[in-house]
């Protein structure tokens, strides 16, 4: 399959990203936030970093960046997007998904590994997770405190679009649990018809034991195995 | 001009929550509320105070203020 | 520049309308001694202007000039087959194999940060990456390396927080993962901070690019940020002392960093510096535009013009004098080909940056400056650059330090309080806590090429499509340096390799930060030469070259010096990922073994600053032979793949090591020790003795590994073994049986930073509020 | 009361510099400068405005504002 990598000013993940999505066999493109044009792409993925360096708010400039509008019109087709971190900020900016990202509560810039539930298995995004997987993957932000108003939470839980939620070893989602702030521990979130997913944390730098963890490499085969199943 | 963004009511305010907290333990506890925001000064040309005023509510709306999380207010349009 | 022998006579140069004239009071104002002065009258002939004389004081001032430091640098050796470039470029690199070269420097920005602790540390580290990428490297690595008085100063808190947070937000933003560092908090470096950022870069050999101006003719682009009034004068500023009120006095030269402009000046280079549109490129740090057009043109011997109206500008009015010497971060000096000049402004609108034609190459070896088309400066370049005067100054041992050193120490026989209360109260103390609270603000993972982040002895990267790997460290005791400047340093070298063998690596070069006070202080002079003196010879012993580094000198408030502090940053190189080891005990059951002898030694501890508030006796004593017959037993044994785990044993002695290895892991662990030495308990316990390391293997290996040590002639023996976490800390001494739980341990450990920083920060200096 | 603390003139302030260029891109040309501080909404209980002014001075000389790189100006004060 063939994705596309979107790299604006002040990305700094793209190139993680590419190593990722090669490691599992995807055909990539670095794609610069000027470059028009999505067609003969199964997957777009918009990667963390600083775009504009989170200037004013994390994704607020980026989102006028001219790839926006083709990403738009891909993910209004039914198009696999995924924002990781700066990218899931991004498409809240964009509004591709509900509510927003602001400081974290302890106003800290927070870089760690955090445990993450996957709270759904029978999506594009975590197919190749066993139920109720809780994986272990890093973290790196200013701005992850997930927020939205009462009626889009009770929406996103109802719809079962909370994807990922930040967990204790026991699979208990703690206040000890959250990294930084989040309602409801919310770590990942899918759009309403399941094809737009963001999320804070990094799967693509958990794909090798030698730097820790492997437990993101499932993300990456998840979109592998669904874009290979709709193309049949 | 000036402009100022500020956090909901509602919505957490960390950063005021933090300053709140720290001007408490410097003793000062007569504070009872803090809330932080951006103060953004904007100049531009305009016509007229009134078209300076709506390209601004424009800006805000578009770019300088996340509607899900943050206010506005035009508080100052001063002759250049 | 033109033969050197022959005297350059520079033009005639009207006097600028509305610059100064030039006074004694003005020269004076600008740092230059009168001896100083008259040696620029004679190199120009007649009375510089305004301009000149600011450009002379920049490239005069002890940063660019290295006045007192230059003699004592030449004994430190820079040679070794594996060096590619040693120092004078703004980096050092070196072969590490496979085609591959590493880049690598260390910075300080200690002044800035005094002043403004957040941008202070933030623009450090974007001159260090710069220096880094501007050679053809991609930084791939940081390190930092912090000083701060102690923590119950509400304004030392906010020195602390705002410098990690600088230091955080600009490499994080960048992109560039942080893997390392130290920091020590000690009433020596009240009120003037040490704030050093060392960076890795990685490239092809062919990828090397040097700071050069060559081909007379070639245009002189300004690259990246526009110029503006930020720290004119800085880097003379970076050469005087602090003193009392200079918050205010040095507000408007504080300069601001823009990371986010830094990131695609970083890319926009690297595409330059593979296009081949150009044939050198530089940072304007220190000194701005005037060192890198005068360094630049010196090190290919031409000469430079330019024209300070065609520089962009951030603000009107702007003068030659402040074009020229602003500081302005995240710009860059670049000598394009004759003809490439709009390829080169195409490839930086890309990256949404700026490149402006400001001058060209000539051939007269002359720095000529023009507003407008008029001249304003006119300097002959070689004297310029290289004709500052050095001092070797008088030299004196500090007589307080050796008073200091030769103190009775108390606890040398019985301890005066509770060993196990003692342990857990050390593992609490801001020199000895988890170092968590720091690098939970610095990205670690980035660029997933990290596999030993902060939190070990030293940091490690792999470096991808080989099986290599480097590693990195920053050491240096201050309070060792400060009773025994040359042993200090010794120890500061013998350290950083120890903690690089640790991992896996072998060492193999060096840069270097000398933190000093005043120069023209005999016994800072003293500290400073004796110090380099141990540097160089351990640097010999190891044969670890010096590459580069960096000197900065009058860290002192209000008369009082800092700990001499010459912080040693060491590369290594692993040669196959799968001997990386790390520092912490893995698995109950294994067998712990200690390479090297305990002694008697308590002097300069931390258990003596943390208990008795003294810092005084003798640092511990080093055995060069002996440190290197360790680091080579303890690398064969990890070569043959028989270690679990393996940490240097440093500040707060064995029982803090061994606290270390069990906490350092994923989750905590227990250990039981038997130490039967006939040694008093505090030294035995919390003595700093040199030359330990603290293995874990599995048991079936105890044998093999204890007889490698034999074989090499150092000193081993297995101490016990790792337990379960439930078990806690055990130590059995000949006479007396210490235990700690292990929850009580793990939570001093990680709470004595976080708690503290909890307490109010103040902006302002100490006083009573409302 | 409202406070407001903006970057010193002269200081680089790179969010008003990306904000300025954004606004650009987005059409509004007319933009001659931006400069982005803080807006802090302060509730405390004073005797009288001016024992709040003085209050809030202090706040800001000691917490609210860097010293170095900032200024700060003490907008409105309303009766609660
Ligand atoms: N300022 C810092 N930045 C990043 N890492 C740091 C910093 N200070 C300390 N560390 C990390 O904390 C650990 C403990 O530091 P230190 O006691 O100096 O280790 P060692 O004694 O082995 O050199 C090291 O892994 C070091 O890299
Ligand atoms: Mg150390």
């Amino acid at each position: 399959m063939r994705v596309a990598v979107v790299t604006f000013p002040g990305s700094n993940c793209d190139h993680d990203l590419v190593h990722a999505l090669e490691a599992v066999g995807a055909e990539v493109e670095l794609r610069w936030h000027r470059d028009p044009g999505l067609d003969e792409i199964d997957a777009v993925f918009l990667s963390g970093g600083f775009s504009y360096g989170d200037y004013l708010r994390a994704g607020a400039i980026a989102r006028f960046s001219p790839v926006m509008h083709d990403v738009v019109a891909f993910a209004r087709r039914g198009g696999i997007v995924a924002g990781i971190c700066n990218g899931f900020q991004i498409l809240c900016e964009a509004g591709l998904l509900p509510g927003a990202l602001i400081r974290n509560e302890s106003l800290r810039f927070q870089s760690q590994d955090c445990r993450m539930k996957v709270e759904r298995t029978d999506t594009a995004f975590t197919n190749a997770y066993p139920a109720g997987a809780i994986i272990r993957v890093p973290l790196a932000h200013a701005e992850g405190n997930y927020r939205a108003d009462e009626e889009t939470l009770a929406r996103l839980e109802g719809e079962g679009r909370v994807l990922f939620r930040y967990v204790d070893a026991e699979g208990e989602a703690t206040p000890e649990a959250n990294p930084n702030g989040s309602t409801a521990n919310i770590a990942g979130i899918l759009d309403a018809r399941g094809t737009v997913m963001g999320m804070m944390p990094h799967p693509e730098r958990a794909m090798e034991s030698i730097l820790g963890s492997t437990d993101g490499v499932g993300l990456f085969e998840s979109i592998m195995a669904g874009v290979a199943g709709a193309e049949r | 001009m000036e402009i100022r963004v500020t956090p909901r009511p509602g919505i957490l305010d960390p950063q005021g929550k933090a300053i709140h907290h720290a001007l408490h333990s410097l003793g000062w506890s007569g504070v009872d509320d803090v809330r932080v925001g951006k103060a953004i000064h904007l100049e531009l040309d305009a016509a007229s105070e009134e078209t300076a005023r709506a390209t601004a509510r424009t800006m805000c709306e578009k770019l300088l203020a996340n509607p899900v999380t943050e206010d506005f207010e035009i508080d100052r349009v001063e002759e250049a | 520049m033109k033969r050197g022998s022959e005297v350059l006579r520079p033009g005639a140069v009207d006097p600028r309308p509305g610059d100064p004239e030039v006074t004694p009071e003005i020269v004076a104002e600008h740092g230059l001694s009168p001896e100083e002065y008259e040696r620029i009258e004679q190199i120009m002939g007649r009375t510089p202007t305004f301009t000149e004389l600011g450009i002379f004081s920049a490239m005069w001032s002890e940063h660019c000039g290295y006045k007192n430091s230059r003699p004592l640098l030449r004994l430190l050796p820079t040679e070794a087959p594996w060096v590619i470039q040693g120092p004078g470029e703004n980096a050092g690199v070196i072969d590490i194999g496979d085609g591959y070269a590493l880049a690598f420097k260390i910075e300080s920005h200690n002044h800035p940060s005094a002043v403004e602790p957040y941008q202070g540390a933030a623009t450090g580290v974007g001159g260090i990456l710069r220096d880094i990428f501007t050679m053809g490297a991609r930084p791939i690595a940081i390190l930092d390396s912090l000083r701060f008085g102690d923590l119950d100063s509400g304004r030392v808190r906010y020195l602390f927080g705002g410098v990690v947070k600088g230091i955080g937000d600009y490499g994080n933003c960048v992109g560039i993962p942080n893997i390392g560092g130290e920091v020590h908090f000690d009433r020596g470096y009240e009120g003037n901070p040490i704030v050093n950022a060392m960076c890795l870069g990685l490239m092809k050999h062919d990828d090397l690019i040097t700071g050069v101006a060559e081909g007379v003719g070639n245009p002189l682009m300004a690259v990246g940020a526009r110029t503006g009034r930020d720290g004119i004068h800085g880097a003379t500023f970076a050469s005087e002392e602090l003193s009392e009120d200079d918050d205010i006095e040095s507000r408007p030269m504080v300069q601001v960093g823009d990371p986010f402009t830094e990131k695609l000046l970083l890319e926009a280079s690297l595409e330059l510096i593979r296009s081949g549109h150009i044939v050198g490129i530089q940072d304007m740090g220190a000194a701005g535009l005037t060192s890198s057009a005068t360094e630049m043109a010196g090190r290919s011997g031409t000469g430079v013009e330019i024209d300070t109206a065609r520089v962009p500008v951030r603000e009107e009015g702007m003068t030659p004098y402040e074009i020229l010497l602003s500081e302005s971060q995240e710009r860059m000096l670049v000598v394009a080909r004759l003809g490439r000049e709009d390829a080169v402004r195409e490839l930086l609108e890309k990256w949404e940056l700026e490149a402006e034609v400001i001058g060209h190459v000539t051939d007269d070896g002359i720095f000529r400056v023009k507003e407008d088309g008029v001249t304003v400066a006119e300097i002959p370049g070689l004297p310029l650059v290289g004709g500052c005067p050095t001092y070797e100054r008088d030299a004196a041992e500090d007589p307080e330090a050796r008073a200091l050193r030769e103190t009775e120490l108390p606890e040398t026989g019985e301890p005066a309080r509770d060993l196990a209360e003692a342990w857990v109260s050390l593992l609490d103390s801001p020199n000895l806590g988890s170092r968590r609270w720091i690098y939970n603000q610095y990205d670690t993972t980035v660029r997933t090429s990290t596999v030993i982040p902060p939190g070990s002895d030293a940091g490690v990267v792999r470096i991808r499509g080989t099986r290599r790997a480097v590693a990195a460290t920053t050491d240096c005791n201050g309070r060792y340096v400060y009773l025994s400047p040359r042993q200090g340093a010794v120890i500061a070298v013998a350290e950083a390799a120890r903690n690089l063998v640790c991992t896996g690596a072998l060492p193999t070069a060096i840069t270097n930060n000398l933190n000093f006070g005043s120069p023209l202080k005999p016994h800072i002079y003293g500290q400073m030469r004796e110090a380099v003196v141990g540097m160089a010879e351990a640097c010999a012993f190891f044969e670890t070259p010096v590459t580069g580094g960096n000197v900065s000198l009058y860290n002192e408030t209000d008369g009082r010096a800092i700990h001499p502090t010459p912080v040693v940053g060491m590369v290594g190189v692993i040669e196959d990922v799968d001997q990386i080891t790390r520092m912490a005990f893995t698995t109950p059951g294994d067998a712990i073994l200690l390479l090297g002898d305990n002694t008697n030694e308590l002097g300069a501890s931390e258990y003596l600053y943390h208990f008795h508030q003294m810092i005084a006796g003798a640092p511990p004593s080093v055995d060069l032979l002996l440190e290197r017959s360790l680091q080579q037993a303890t690398l064969a044994a990890i070569r043959r793949g028989l270690v679990r785990s393996a940490h240097d044993c440093a500040e707060g002695g064995l029982a803090i090591a061994l606290s270390e290895c069990a906490l350092g892991g994923e989750a905590p662990v227990g250990f039981e020790v038997r130490l039967d030495d006939a040694l008093p308990p505090v030294p035995l316990l919390f003595g700093e003795a040199q030359g330990r390391i603290v293995l874990s293997c599995n048991p079936a290996h105890s044998e093999e590994i204890l007889g490698l040590a034999r074989d090499y002639s150092v000193p081993a023996r297995q101490i016990g073994s790792v337990t379960a976490a439930e078990a806690g800390f055990v130590v059995r001494l000949h006479d007396r049986e210490v235990r700690v739980g292990t929850e009580d341990a793990s939570r001093a450990w990680r709470d004595a930073l976080p708690r503290r920083m909890d307490a109010p920060i103040l902006s302002t200096p100490d006083e009573a509020t409302p």
